[in-house]
Formats: C-alpha cells, structure tokens, sequence
C-alpha cells in the first residue's frame, strides 16, 4: 500500500477530490481510507454503508437532519469579525463560530445527524467514544434528543483533564466508560468503543466522533460537518464581500478542518490545519500526525499515523485532549498528498497564549483545540500582512478550566491594552 | 506441499486419529521473551498447529488478557523482526505448522514482500489477520501466496451465507470460526446455538473448520469437536503462562 | 407611594404599558420605578439618561449594536420544538433558545448593548454585579470585546456555587471582586458596585445585569433584552404558524422575562413569571418577590421587595443564584399590578426535577433558573392539555455543574424512557 | 421656632461663639441596644446637634465601619420604631437638636405621616435620607414639613452647579456638604480643594452647610471649619464606639 503520489496521480486525484468524487466505492481517498475492521463487523459496516447511501441524501431525512440544525443546533451559526484581533495582527480577521452550536462546538453537527440516522437504521443503543469531551457530550445530547440510550468510552487522562464534559454527559443521561487500557485517551476509548460493538454490531450503532475510521465513516463525517463551509463561505461573500485568501482550521481527526475546508476545495483560497505540536518535535510530545507521521493502518484506515519502525503506534501529547490523537482522516493525509492543504503545527505554549489573545481582545473564550488555528494564524499572518483570514473557531473553552487553571496566565495584559 | 497446506494437512491429521485438532495461541515473548523458544517447544510438543501472537498497541479485538499480554511484550522490546528472529535460531526444530496472528499494521510496517520471505524461511506457513477483511486483504494474500504461505480468513455467526461461501472458499491452511459476536477472553461460554453455527460452517468449507474464542476446558473442545475439526484456545493459555504454570501440561488435559 | 391601583387607573396603566409609552419621564411604571441613588450619582444617572437617549435608538447605535447581535452573539437564537417533552406533557411546547448566545445566557443582548453604550458615552472602565455569574461573564466579554478593562463584584457564596464562570471571567481579563458583606449574594454585590460606582462617577461604567436599579436601567435593559420576544414572536409565526397560548419565563430581576415579554404584551398570549419558590413559603426559604412581597425601595427603584415590617430587606434562598434576589425589576411590579402577566413560583426541588427531564427529553442542559420556567410550565399544562407554549430558555446549565453534583438525581429515569 | 429651625440654630450659635459646629453621627442601638441613651447622652453634652444613624440591611452609601454598626444593630433588635421607643422614654432630657440618618424603606415601611408625627412627639427635627434624590423626595418632605421637621440635602463635589442651587435652595436645617466622592468611612484623608468645594457650597447656601464624609481628626475639623459652618463626624466615631471608649472623651478633644 502506498502514499506517495506520482504528479499526474497526485493531479488527478486533485481534481477528484474537488469535484467530490472522492471516497470511491471502496472508501478510497486515493491510497488512503478502505476499511480495516474485524470480520465480526463487516455485515455491520455493511448495513452502515447501505444506510448512509439510501438515507443520507434523501429528502427526507436532509429535511429531518436540516431542521435539527437550525432549531436545535443553532445554525447558521455566526460569523464574527474580529476588529480588535485584526489590528493586533495587522490583518483582517473572521471568525466562524462553532462555539454557539449547541453543547459548544462543531461536534454536535456530526452527532445529531448520525443519530438521526441510527433511529432510521432501528440501533437500539448507541455508543461513542471521546477525548475532550466534545463529542460524548454532543452524542449523549443528540441520542437524548432522539429518545436512544448512549454510551460513551473516555480515556481517564482525559475523564480528569475535561472534567466538567463528563458531568454534562452524565446529565444528559449518557453513560461514561473510563477506559483503563493502552494511552488512557482517545485512541484507547475508540479501541474499546469497537470492541464493545463486535459484541452487538446488530443493535447497536456506534458514534463515531471524527472524519476518521473505516468507510463510511470519514465521508459520513464530512457530509454531515460541511455544512460549516458552506455556510462559511456564503457568509464571507454576504458579510466580507469576498472569500478569504486563506482559511485555518485545527486537525484532530479532522473533522472541523474537513468540514470547513471541503466548501472551499474549488476556490482559490489557501487552506492550512494547524495539529498540536505539544513541547516539540520528538515522537510522544506531540501529535502532529500529518506532519510527522507515515501511512499505516490505524482503527479502521489507511492514512497517516504516528508509529514506529514496526508498526507500533505511538501515544501521543497535546494540551488538548481533543487533538491528541496517533491518527488523522483519510481525506486530509490525500489533500496534504496532493498539495491542496497545507498542514503545520502550533505547540501547546503558542496554543495557550493564541487563547488568552483571544478572550484579550475578541471576548471569546475558545477551545484548547481551536486555540492552536489561531496561533498558527497569528504566525501566518505575520509573514502575511493585511490578508483575509478566515478561522473556524470549532468549540468553546468552558471544557479547558481544569486545564487552563494549571497552567498560570502566560502573557497576561490587561484586557483594555 | 506448499506452507499452507501442512497446516490443513495437520488439523486433518488429528481428526484421522479421532482427536480434535489442537492450535493454541500465545503471545510472543510474553510473559518473558526470554521464555519463549521454550514455551514454544513445549505448547509445539502437545499442539497440532501453534499460533503466535505479534503483539500490537491497538489490540482492538481482543479482550483483556490479550491486550495484556500484548503490551507487556512490546514494553519489553519484542517485535515482528525480533520473532522471525528467534524462529531462525532454531530452524527446523518446531515440527508442527507455525500460525502468526498479527494486526495488519505491524505487517505492513514490515513489507509484504519482506514478511512472506521471512515467513517462508522461518517455518511460518499462514497469517491471521484480525482487523483485515477479505475486500482488503488483495496485497497482502498476493506477496504470501507468491511464497505459498496462507491467509486464513475468519467468519463469524454475524456472517451472512453468502459471505461465508466467500471466506470459505478464499481461506487456506484452515476456515477460522469464530464462534461468539464479541472480543477474545469472553469466559460467559459458549453460545447455545453453537453447533448449528458450526455445522453450518463446516458444510461450505473444503478446509479444516477451527473453531476460536472463548474455548477453555476440555469440555468445551469436546463440544467444539463434534462439529468442527480444530479449536483454538488462547485466552485460556495465556492466562497459564501468566500464571508462571506449564502450558503443556494444561494443554494435554485439552487433547 | 402607593402599590395598589383602582381599576380605571390599572385600566389606564395597562393601556399605556401595552402602548409602550411606559417608563414616564421621571422612570416611573406607574407607581413602580423612580431613581433612589445617592447625590453623589445624580449627575451620572442624568448622563446616562442623556446618553441613552440620545444613542439607545439612534441608528449609528443601533446598526453597531445589532451587527454584533448578529456576528458576535450569534443572534437571532433558535426556536427548538421539543416534540419529546411535548409528547411528555401532553402540549405543544416551543423554546426559545438564549442558551445558544455567546457565553450562554441572554445576559449577554445586555452586556454588549450596554458595553457599547459605555464606550460611546466615554467610560475609562466598566463595574458590574453579579449572582449565577452570568452576567459577570457577558460583562466580561463584552467589555474586552470593545476594549474597557472590567470589574466584577460577586457574592463570595455565589463564587462557591457558580465557580465555573468564576475562572471564566478571570479568562476573559475581567477582575473579579469578592463580597464578603451582606447576604454575600447578587444583593450584596449590586450594594458593593454601587458603593464603587460612588468613589468615581464620571469614569466609571456600571453596566448592571437585569431589569432592576433607578431609571433609566429597566428600560435600558428591557430595550436591549426585548429581542428576545422580537424574535421569538416572529419565529413562532414563522415556524408554528401562531403565536403560543402562553409563554413562561423566569423572572431573578427580570430581565429574560421582560425581553419576552415585552413584545408579546399587545397579543392574546398570557404570559407567566417564574419565580424561585425555593425550600417553601417562609420569609427567607424562597425569593419569591412578586408572589410574596411589599411595595418598598431598594437599591435605586421602588419595586416589590422581600422585606420585613420595618423595612429591612430580607435574604432569599433559591437553589439558582440567577434568581436568589430580594427584589425584582419594576416593569414587573406593574404588570403584575394591572393583570397582564401572572406570577406563580417553582421550588428547588420542582426545578432539579424540571432541569433533568429536559436533559433526558431534549438532549438540553438548562440554566437551574431556566428550570423554574420549565418546572411551572409543566404544572400549567397538565392544567391545561393541548396547548401551544413557549419558553425562554434563558440559558444554559453548564455553570450549575457545581451545584448539580451536589444533589443526587432526582427523578433519574433512562434517557430512552 | 420650627423643629428644623432649631438645627440651623443650633450650628449657627456655635458659629457665633467663634466654634465649628459639631454634629456626631452615631448607629443607633451600636455595639449594645442597653447603652443607646448612655450614649446618646453622653454625645450629646459636647455635640452641637446629634445625627442618629437608623440601621439599613443595604447601607449602599456607607463603608465597611457604618455597614458593621448597621447590621450588628439590625440583629440586636433595633429598628426605627424602637429608636423613637427610646427617645421618648426620655423625652426633653436631650438638649440639642435630633436628626435621623436613614435609607428611605424604613421610613417608607414606618410610613410618612407617622413618622412625621413621632419624629415631632420625640424631639428629631430633621432627616437625611442618603439614597433620595431631591426629584424623588416629593411625599416624605410634604409628610414632614406638616410638622415643621426638615429633610436636609445633600450636596457633593460632583454636583453641578445649577443642581447645588436647587438643593441649597431646598434643604432644611442645615446643608450637608459631602466632601468626597465616595463613601462613608474613607480614610484617605480630605480632597485637596476641599477649600475652593466647600467655600462655593457656603457661597450658594442660606442654611449653615455642614461638612461631612472623612472627617476623623480635631485638624480635620480645623481645616473645615475655616469653609464651612459644621462638621458631622460619623465612623470616626462609631469606631470609638465600637472600642467601648467614651464618645464624650473623643468628641471633646475635637471641638
Ligand atoms: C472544539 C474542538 N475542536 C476540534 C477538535 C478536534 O476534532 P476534529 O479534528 O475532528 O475537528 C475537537 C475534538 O474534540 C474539539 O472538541
Ligand atoms: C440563565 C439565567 N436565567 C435567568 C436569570 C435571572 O435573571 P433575569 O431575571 O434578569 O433574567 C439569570 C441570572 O443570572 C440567568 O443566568
């Protein structure tokens, strides 16, 4: 299995991946994506498969899925100029906030759409796995919008790192599994998530929470976030009278990056996702999975992770418990493959500062995650003066206080200087 | 006889003899790889195939035991490399079929290519691999099968009939059922539709059916047996050599 | 001063409320209103006066003040259906969703207006009170949105209850200032502000929270609030078809409450105040201003108060530090008064159970002052099968973790039940 | 002579006899209920007219001292009825004249027309309500200038011009000159141009303008009583109070 293109490969499958004709029929992103799941689950993944093709685009549920978005989730969700943000970085500033959606990020698009489409294909409980909290908060919230019990797997490094999610999961009647095993975060809690759903791929349907795993998984996950860019972009044509020159968007699995970017694939505006680069370059203290990582097969797909020479995969370290993560999706190992997304790092001190920038100037307090496209923005902006930037700010930082409270304020200015 | 068939031609062995083939599974190098040419020897002296584990980070089929085992021998430095390795030093000395159960990533990290060389030179005749269905499977079956090693493909109660005539037919060495919907190291027993399932197997499958997961007393290969020609038993062992306690002594209650 | 009206007078009252010709000159509703502040804050009360009329609904104000409603807010907020409480509770209920603004309450409509208000009218720096912290949080970012520095007084009693915004308003560059006096809640703090607000009128803003305090702050904050029923009004033309049979809200100071309801006075919807009834009927078990107490002037209006025979103002109890307040707006006093808006209470216990079935029915972690809303909402339909009703979700229940921990589920029933 | 006639008298005879008039403020019923006349008394042999403090749950124009006296009042029973109780156990007995420090709800919660009349029956001549603006004083000072009682005004250094007119204008008894912006109890000691604030206070003022807000020290009163006519001491004295010194010690030494 490969992952370095020839020019003409890597042009043509530019060229597909613009026009959305990618996955292919087998889940294909180029080389990247498939399916790599224990044959207790093929059937599963099967129906899975069926379903995402006979519901997802139909008129009936888009209607469904459409008016959850609007009435429950909040969308369109806003986007925000940044005057004060621009000046400091002597450039133009817009934000797209997920923050407002529903449960506090843009997790919750990807969460009620799946779950309206496990209440189609008759799952009787659902589970999920999460790192930051996010998505098991947005699961536990859509499956009780829903009427369907959920589960939800949680590394205890991150049950005590994002603490107050595990209390909101608990109130919105989601069960929380502290997952013991492997790395004790994410990658672990989507280990477990899967092995419970080799016990019962017929009644249960499994929440995945990002653009990554086995088809059809990072395709469902990108039809259901690209509503972000769509919106996105309408809204810098309305608002700003033109698309920005550059978009960012911080990559876990990549599912804010996917959703924002995938709008935006034809157009001649740069795309960059900024993953966490922890304290520094070295394997284990960070997880900048596009940046560092070779291709392998991780939890279900062919795409780029962070392993040794044999194959063993490696923990991870990012002050944001939703960015640390050994993997990354398919789709953007292919569009860093091909040359259409450029993917840097931002360390978890830039992340930190790039927060308390934000809440300095702008009076939004943002998600560890998302505080890492600013920092790279910031930098970017810095070789780039008086550009249009355009940021998805993915999600809120109420989740970090136990995180932020640790680390002393870095560069404490007084709001008003 | 190509690799993958002494594996067939073993299980086969067995059921001419009226036993019910034997093919435990440990994970290499654990609990100590310093013991494990020595567990190897004594688990080859009571099985009729062996299957190796090639521990990997992200076990995600299988239950606790497993995952144990498999961390405590990466922690203590064993890899695909250092097996083949040790199976060289003692060339020619196991003589019964030798099975590597791997996740696909650790091979591929290896090389396709690579992996069924050192497998041919090493007396490893197949491979199961847990998280690769037979729709991905295209590269890997091709460099093995260049070298005559088999891919042995597994089927589930959850697998449709249609697809069980697929597995059947494309499996070699022998058809891997796997007879519970859930993770290895279950210890809730065996199903109670289990020889239904079995039969059922058995009847599309040319190969040896062996039957895993979840199988640890005689009495359970004795039930195991009427209706498939092998059992696997790892959980169970592994726990064993856990426990320090010799593994051919518990394997030859089994037989 | 009187508090009860003939009937021709009421008549008259309730005319003119509908009219809108309501506050007079001298910020009287009625006989409710009036400005009790010390000398030394008359010429700031006058400027303020000035300032807001002159720029309250000039249209450079307005054009500035709802662009970041619309681009900073998130505004207009949803209208949710809640089909799975509906079927609960045998009704049609409707949501309107504040909880999706920025920060996570409809504090913010008011911190914003008021932010910018400062701004224009030339404020060094801006002061606040507040109780559940929300206000304290919106205050704070809104402050560091238009670049003032921000000081917050908050009971130390509420610091221990809502402390999640407690680290949040530090985030977001505010001060926050601890009140060790009094009852050591909103009361408390408002006394605190005030007596800062005295040691420097000119520089200083005092951007207060509710509909509360001397003219012109309950009809400054009922302007900047009643976009809420602006909103919902239409959106429920738009989405249900009708305007509702009746609209709940909570009512601490008032603040969500009038944003509701202002814009529904003129329509055949009757409309119901939600107050804290707390741990039962005694004074000082609840703060149930309008239901239970006198006509009396504190901290700037004569409004209704919880107060002893000899005029000293009692403490309240509420689970919910957003409603644990003596007083209440004075908008209120006379709408009581004149019969256009019922008061009825909810008690802590009524709340927690109201706040979990929402969880569980709707996937929605309310406010615990939200949850009074919800709490009566469901006694008046059981009262009342079949009928349309909306509620103000005024916000969100993230900053009540705390409190929450505290008391075991109440009612915990399965999310799929 | 009216009742609040007899304020402007009191501090114009002091002024006559080339004194600063003296005002101390007290909490009534602070630090004991049982010692409130005592002290009154006791007060009232040196101060030139005597300003009783009526506790307030929300004492919003007072700092830290004035808000403890109030509250540790308000729990031991004291209230307005009380307070006038008491004056009229002793009615005549107190030479000088009375006024009432109050927050409007307790007057409010008494009611005007009879707090006209007991304010009349006990010897207080006056009032000063700290949080009612001259706009809002409409109904308490028609209630109390039925019975000749005065309701003084305030006047601060933030007040304009036009506006310290109309409060000159309209105060009774004396004119209260707030020195600071700020609240009771500071102890940052007096504005430099407290001079030039109180001189165009006089300057507009029929009735003796009295100084009050910091006023802690005999220099203290020096420095005011070159502009102004008296000076109303409060939590300087209500800390000595609160010591269990001797107020009539204290006030001495600052007239
Ligand atoms: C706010 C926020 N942003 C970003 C991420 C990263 O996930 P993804 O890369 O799938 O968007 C997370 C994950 O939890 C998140 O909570
Ligand atoms: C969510 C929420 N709702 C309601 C209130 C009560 O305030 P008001 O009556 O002014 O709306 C508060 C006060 O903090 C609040 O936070």
């Amino acid at each position: 299995m490969k992952s370095i293109l020839e020019a003409n490969e890597a042009a043509a499958l530019r060229k597909a991946l613009i026009n959305g004709e990618l996955p292919d029929e087998r889940g294909r992103f180029g080389p990247f994506g498939g399916r790599y799941v224990p044959e207790t689950l093929v059937p599963a993944f099967e129906r899975l498969e069926e379903g995402v093709k006979k519901h997802l685009h139909s008129p009936e549920f888009q209607a469904e899925f459409q008016q959850e978005l609007r009435e429950w989730v909040g969308r369109p969700t806003a986007l925000s100029r940044a005057p004060r943000l621009s000046e400091r970085w002597g450039t133009e500033v817009w934000l797209k906030r997920e923050d407002l959606a529903h449960t506090g990020a843009h997790k919750i698009n990807n969460a009620i759409g799946q779950a309206l489409l496990a209440k189609r294909l008759g799952a009787e409980r659902v589970i999920a796995e999460t790192g930051a909290g996010q998505h098991g908060v947005a699961s536990a919230a859509a499956c009780a919008r829903v009427g369907l019990p959920c589960s939800v797997y949680m590394g205890v490094v991150d049950i005590e790192r994002q603490a107050p999610n595990v209390d909101r999961m608990h109130r919105l009647g989601a069960e929380v599994l502290p997952v013991e095993t492997g790395d004790k975060t994410l990658r672990a809690a989507i280990n477990e998530a899967m092995r419970e759903w080799v016990s019962d791929p017929a009644g249960i349907y499994y929440l995945l929470g990002s653009a990554v795993g086995a088809h059809p998984y990072p395709y469902l996950v990108r039809e259901l976030q690209s509503v972000i860019g769509t919106e996105a972009r309408q809204q810098m044509l309305d608002l700003a009278g033109s698309l920005p020159d550059v978009a960012f968007a911080c990559v876990g699995g990549g599912s804010n990056a996917i959703g924002l970017f995938y709008a935006l694939l034809a157009d001649d505006v740069e795309l960059i996702g900024v993953e966490a680069g922890g304290t520094g370059d070295g394997l284990g203290q960070n997880a900048a999975t596009l940046a560092t990582g070779t291709a392998g097969v991780l939890q279900g797909c062919y795409s780029l992770i962070l392993q040794n020479d044999d194959g063993q995969v490696q923990e991870t370290h990012s002050i944001s418990a939703g960015l640390d993560y050994s993997g990354v999706g398919p789709e953007h190992a292919l569009l860093q493959a091909v040359g259409r997304v450029t993917y840097v790092t931002a360390s978890d001190d830039e992340a930190l500062e790039a927060l308390e920038e934000l809440c300095e100037t702008e009076g939004i307090l943002t998600a560890l995650e998302t505080a890492h496209a600013y920092a790279a923005a910031k930098r970017w902006s810095q070789e780039h003066p008086g550009k249009r930037i355009l940021i998805c700010n993915s999600g809120r930082g109420d989740k970090d206080m136990p995180t932020l409270t640790k680390y002393a304020a870095r560069t404490r200015t007084h709001a008003a200087a | 006889m190509q690799p993958h068939e002494s594996i067939s031609a073993a299980i086969e062995a067995a059921k001419a003899e009226g036993r019910t083939g034997l093919v435990p599974f440990f994970t290499a190098g654990y609990p100590e790889p310093a013991e494990f040419l020595n567990t190897l020897r004594a688990i080859a002296e009571v099985g009729d195939v062996v299957e190796i584990g090639v521990p990997f980070s992200d076990p995600m089929a299988d239950g606790m035991t497993i995952q144990r085992s498999s961390f405590v021998a990466i922690q203590k430095g064993v890899t695909l490399k250092w097996i083949f390795d040790q199976l060289e030093s003692i060339k020619g000395e196991i003589k019964i079929p030798i099975v590597f159960m791997s996740y696909l990533n650790p091979l591929l990290a290896f090389g396709f290519e690579a992996l069924a060389q050192r497998a041919l030179d090493t007396g490893v005749c197949g491979f199961i691999v847990p998280d690769l269905p037979f729709e991905e499977s295209g590269e890997i079956r091709h460099a093995l099968e260049q070298k005559g090693i088999g891919l042995i493909q597994l089927v589930t109660p959850a697998t449709p009939a249609e697809r069980l005539k697929l597995l059947a037919r494309e499996s070699r060495g022998f058809l891997y059922a796997v007879t519970i919907t859930g993770i290895t190291g279950g210890d809730s027993g065996l199903p109670a539709d289990l020889a239904g399932y079995l039969d059922s197997v058995s009847e599309v499958s040319t190969l040896p059916v062996c039957a895993g997961f979840g199988i640890r007393s005689a009495e359970d290969i004795v039930n195991v047996g009427k209706h498939a020609a092998g059992a696997i038993v790892g959980s169970a062992l592994v726990e064993v050599l856990e426990q320090g306690a010799d593994p051919a002594i518990f394997l030859r209650q089994l037989r």
